[in-house]
């Protein structure tokens, strides 16, 4: 390593542990003395993914280091959580992790659940599970998308928004919202599955195991994306547990870990899949391209699941959805931290309760948060333009990072 | 481990008056693995709980879920600790509580980088001071944010550079 | 990799992508043409957009005020007196007792989340299908439902407190004579007094105990 | 023939009735006519309302029908689509932005948040209770997130309201 580029990277350094330094071969070391530059990257910029900014300093071409700046987008969620009731937190938490909404939901009435010991209908359980994973889907169509417009490809951006489109459309037909649903409530939903959902559920499975072959075809295998994002931004395992990497990140490291098969929660014992984990085939584990790559076999998998409730489905059960719904929310007092997975990671909730109709204290641990703290670890030593690949790789949504 | 196995454990290493077991007497058992906690007395042996914590090959844990922080009411916070291990996929949960006057606890960043940018959080929002943080600025709001809004008696501002805040 | 190879797996990976997009040449075109044929995609049954308040049917019972986690709602009631006659709501045949003076829902504060649907006890308050508002003042996004007008709600309320004058002065009275009819007798009971006011509860200003 | 039918080719004053200059007034229809039909748009995002904008410009709804097209700089762009939550850290941000466009600029309030604070406006202490605040903005769109048909509307009104300008027709709803 050269002799600036080190004594630089120690200076700069955030993290108390000694942050590893991964050059990449191509780039040639130093000879000539430059001017390191701080470069401001955001809050408006094409590719941050929304409101963030980055300060990074430059040793002419090499990142030597990033400082994230976050809070853009701070919306005061936990201070609304206190203000509202059990129920009236729900649209705010659609919110917090917009692309992901159902799955936020699905994380809140869980911890709440475990916090009353409710339990719900299966019928209930089975449709948010299939709503879950449809949104897992849904939200990594926009990962896959727009981390392919990121390093350079435009069309996959359109071709994965169209199939969103189909998902957002089966929500929109159940409970009448396109985006931000305020679907699953605690102890039941707020309405039936719409009868034309299960065929065009069919239906989508089938396209979208020909659009998932179409994306690998386009973008997963094509010579110059992979060039462009294996063995960039190296994570190692050790590091990625260290510092609260979860969801796809920590799985593309080796590291077999999801909540769902971990800890189990609602009816996901009851599904036979496989934990996607990042592989050496191209690039090496815990890079841009196994996170990528993570992301599109989780994908596979969450059809799977979809395929077995579709077939373990309860036709005949004609249980009110909404029969489990306690009258008035009061959990006793007492605190829970509950976690599920969301298609960015582990996202956590831990709520305090004082016996009132409102909880006291709501904190989420969101995997966004913890994903993009580990940037500047992540970046150091390579080229901006791989900067902005492995943001990309990383997938945050800001509304989750702030807020 | 059992729950309490790990806090046997804790105390034949420290000694009996390292802190008290609350556990939680949820019927779920769920609830009472993820909602009992370890109420540590002493503040300054928290570096050092941590530290063996992570490095015990018994217990190993080696993964920060979340650092949170709470507004008890009564002028009292809470830094609470939602720890893991990938080996033995055990959890536990330290609680340390301070009085809002002298509310430092030590970092334990160098023991978890995860703590970093949480540890920042507290601070931004709760006016927690973490003794030893390499990088202890605010993170989500301005540093010229007056207060720490998740206080229970907090009161925004009414301008804040020249924009009109409340409705 | 070498240089030519690098080349042919570039070219052939290429090639590849291109062939799926070539394929979609002749694939159903997705884009719904807005503006001009507007049926073409019809929003579902369920669609959740503007709020619309059906104010026959309303009795003013708040709760999709208190449902709210905006607070965009905001309603104002009038007791009725004995003489009116309010009418009943056509669903359920409930007889009203309340005039509603005021019916606001600020529609750039809504959320859309439709709690507020659902408490409702005579389904007057729904979401419809109507998503094409937008304006160019901010003032127009608040929707006032009440069907009075500032005058006649102005008379509602007076009618209402003269009520409630009388009642008191009749009240007076009617304890007058029963002060005036038994003299001698011990006191009567006070009227009920309101209740002491309860201890605070332990929680109501402090965190779980830690 | 397609695109002919769709080009809303500038309509000459046919009364001469002296008041007024035609050729100017004929200069303004031109001029707004064909600022109407190019409003090119910044690409800039900020919460939630950002994504629907995404979904707008994505073949589904295909923004570029009406000439938007998203720039990512704005010293090229004509409308700001201020989409999502302005919180205070990001307020002197946007006006920032505001003011780097050059004129004739407009702006459109997608959702909510940027109308009004929107879901946040009681309780949010970093969230600033309407964009118009900072900013003058021409269109409000409702919704949270308005569905990508709205914000089409929405777009479609600021057209009236550009072919509107220069001249004494008021521009009514």
């Amino acid at each position: 390593m050269p002799e600036i580029l080190e004594r630089n990277i120690h200076s700069h350094s955030l993290l108390h542990a000694s942050a590893p330094v991964h050059l990449p071969d191509r780039v040639e070391p130093k000879r000539l003395h430059t001017e390191e530059m701080v470069l401001n990257i955001g809050p408006q910029h094409p590719s941050t993914h929304g409101v963030l900014r980055l300060e990074v300093v430059l040793d002419g071409e090499v990142v030597v280091d990033v400082i994230p700046h976050i809070g853009y987008l701070h919306r005061c969620f936990e201070k609304h959580a206190e203000n509202l009731t059990y129920p009236q937190v729900l649209p705010y938490v659609d919110r917090m992790d917009y692309i992901a909404a159902m799955s936020g939901e699905h994380g809140y009435v869980t911890a709440v659940e475990r916090l009353l010991y409710i339990e719900v209908p299966e019928k209930v359980e089975y449709i948010r599970v299939l709503f879950a994973e449809l949104q897992r889907i849904a939200s990594h169509l926009i990962a896959i998308g727009t981390f392919g417009m990121d390093s350079g490809a435009f069309t996959p951006f359109l071709y994965c928004f169209r199939d969103r489109e189909t998902i957002l459309e089966m929500f929109e037909k159940t409970c009448g919202a396109r985006f931000l649903y305020n679907y699953m409530w605690v102890g039941g939903l707020s309405h039936d599955l719409h009868p034309d959902v299960l065929p065009m559920c069919r239906d989508f499975l089938k396209k979208s195991r020909a659009t998932h072959q179409e994306i690998n075809d386009l973008l997963t295998f094509n010579h110059i994306f992979v060039e462009r994002t294996a063995g960039i931004g190296v994570l190692d395992r050790e590091v990625a547990i260290n510092g609260g990497a979860s969801g796809p990140m920590l799985r593309s490291c080796g590291v077999k870990w999801d909540i769902r098969k971990d800890d189990p929660y609602s009816i996901y014992d009851r599904f036979e899949w496989e934990v996607a984990i990042g592989s050496s085939d191209r690039g090496e584990p815990g890079d841009s391209f196994n996170r990528h790559w993570v992301r599109m076999q989780e994908w596979e998998q969450s059809l799977n699941i979809i395929e077995q409730i579709l077939e373990q489905f309860p036709r005949q059960d004609a249980t009110d959805v909404q029969s489990a719904i306690p009258k008035r929310l009061k959990p006793p007092e007492g605190e829970i931290y509950s976690r599920t997975e969301t298609p960015r990671g582990e996202l956590g909730y831990y709520i305090v309760s004082n016996g009132d109709v409102k909880p006291w204290r709501v904190k989420v641990r969101s995997p966004a948060f913890s994903n993009l703290s580990l940037l500047p670890l992540l970046s150091r030593g390579y080229l901006v333009a791989d900067l902005i690949v492995i943001l990309g790789s990383i997938d945050i949504v800001l509304g989750e990072v702030d807020r | 481990m059992e729950q309490l196995g790990i806090i046997e454990r804790l105390q034949s290493a420290f000694g009996e008056t390292l802190g008290v077991w609350h556990a939680s007497n949820s019927e779920s058992a769920y609830a009472r693995r993820m909602g009992s906690f370890f109420q540590v007395s002493d503040p300054a042996r928290l570096l050092e709980l941590a530290f063996f914590l992570r490095d015990e090959p018994a217990l190993a844990f080696d993964s920060l879920l979340l650092l949170s922080s709470v507004d008890h009411g009564d002028g009292s916070l809470s830094v609470v600790y939602h720890l893991e291990s990938t080996v033995y996929r055990h959890q536990i949960v330290l609680k340390i509580t301070r009085p809002m006057a002298q509310a430092r606890v030590p970092s334990v960043t160098s023991v978890w980088s995860h703590a970093n940018w949480q540890e920042r959080e507290a601070w931004d929002m709760m006016g927690i001071r973490f003794e030893g943080h390499p990088d202890h600025r605010r993170i989500l709001l301005e540093e010229d944010y007056p207060g720490h809004p998740l206080r229970k008696y907090f009161k925004e501002p009414d301008f804040y550079h020249g924009m009109k805040v409340p409705n | 990799m070498g240089y030519f190879s690098d080349i042919t797996r570039g070219l052939s990976t290429a090639v590849k992508g291109l062939t799926v997009v070539i394929r979609h040449l002749g694939r159903r075109k997705v884009t719904r043409q807005y503006p001009e044929p507007k049926n073409e995609y019809i929003l579902p049954e369920r669609a959740r957009n503007r709020l619309y308040v059906n104010m026959d049917d309303c009795i003013g019972c708040d709760k999709c005020a208190r449902a709210c986690p905006v607070d965009c709602i905001e309603i104002e009631t009038v007791k009725s007196i004995p003489e009116e006659d309010l009418g009943v709501t056509t669903r359920f045949a409930k007889k009203k007792s309340l005039w509603v003076t005021k019916f606001d829902i600020d529609m750039a504060k809504c959320c859309y989340c439709s709690l507020c649907v659902w408490p409702c006890p005579t389904e007057c308050i729904v979401m419809t299908e109507v998503f094409e508002f937008s304006e160019p003042k901010r003032e127009n996004l608040i929707y006032h439902y009440a069907t009075m007008d500032a005058a006649e709600a102005e008379l509602h309320r007076q009618n209402r407190a003269n009520y409630e004058a009388q009642a008191n002065v009749q009240r007076a009275k009617q304890a007058a004579d029963r002060a005036a009819n038994a003299p001698a007798g011990p006191p009567s009971s006070t009227p009920p007094s309101s209740p002491p006011p309860s201890a605070a509860s332990p929680w109501a200003n402090k965190g779980p105990k830690h | 023939m397609g695109f002919l039918d769709h080009m809303e080719l500038p309509v000459l004053p046919t009364d001469k009735t002296g008041e007024g200059n035609v050729i100017v007034t004929s200069l303004d229809t031109l001029f707004n006519w064909s600022r109407l039909s190019s409003l090119w748009q910044m690409s800039f995002g900020l919460a939630c309302c950002a994504i629907e904008m995404m979904s707008t410009a994505a073949a589904h709804y295909d923004m570029m029908r009406f000439g938007v097209i998203p720039r990512p700089s704005p010293r090229q762009s004509d409308v700001i689509i201020i989409s999502g939550t302005v919180t205070l850290k990001m307020a002197s941000r946007v006006k920032m932005l505001y003011e780097q466009m050059a004129d004739p600029k407009y702006v459109i309030s997608m959702g909510n948040c940027s109308n009004c604070g929107g879901p946040y406006w009681e309780y949010g202490y970093h969230v600033l209770r309407g964009v118009d605040r900072v900013i003058p903005v021409d269109v409000y769109i409702p919704g949270c997130p308005p569905r990508p048909e709205a914000l089409l509307e929405g777009l479609m009104k600021l057209q009236e309201k550009v072919r509107a300008q220069g001249k004494d027709i008021e521009f009514t709803e």
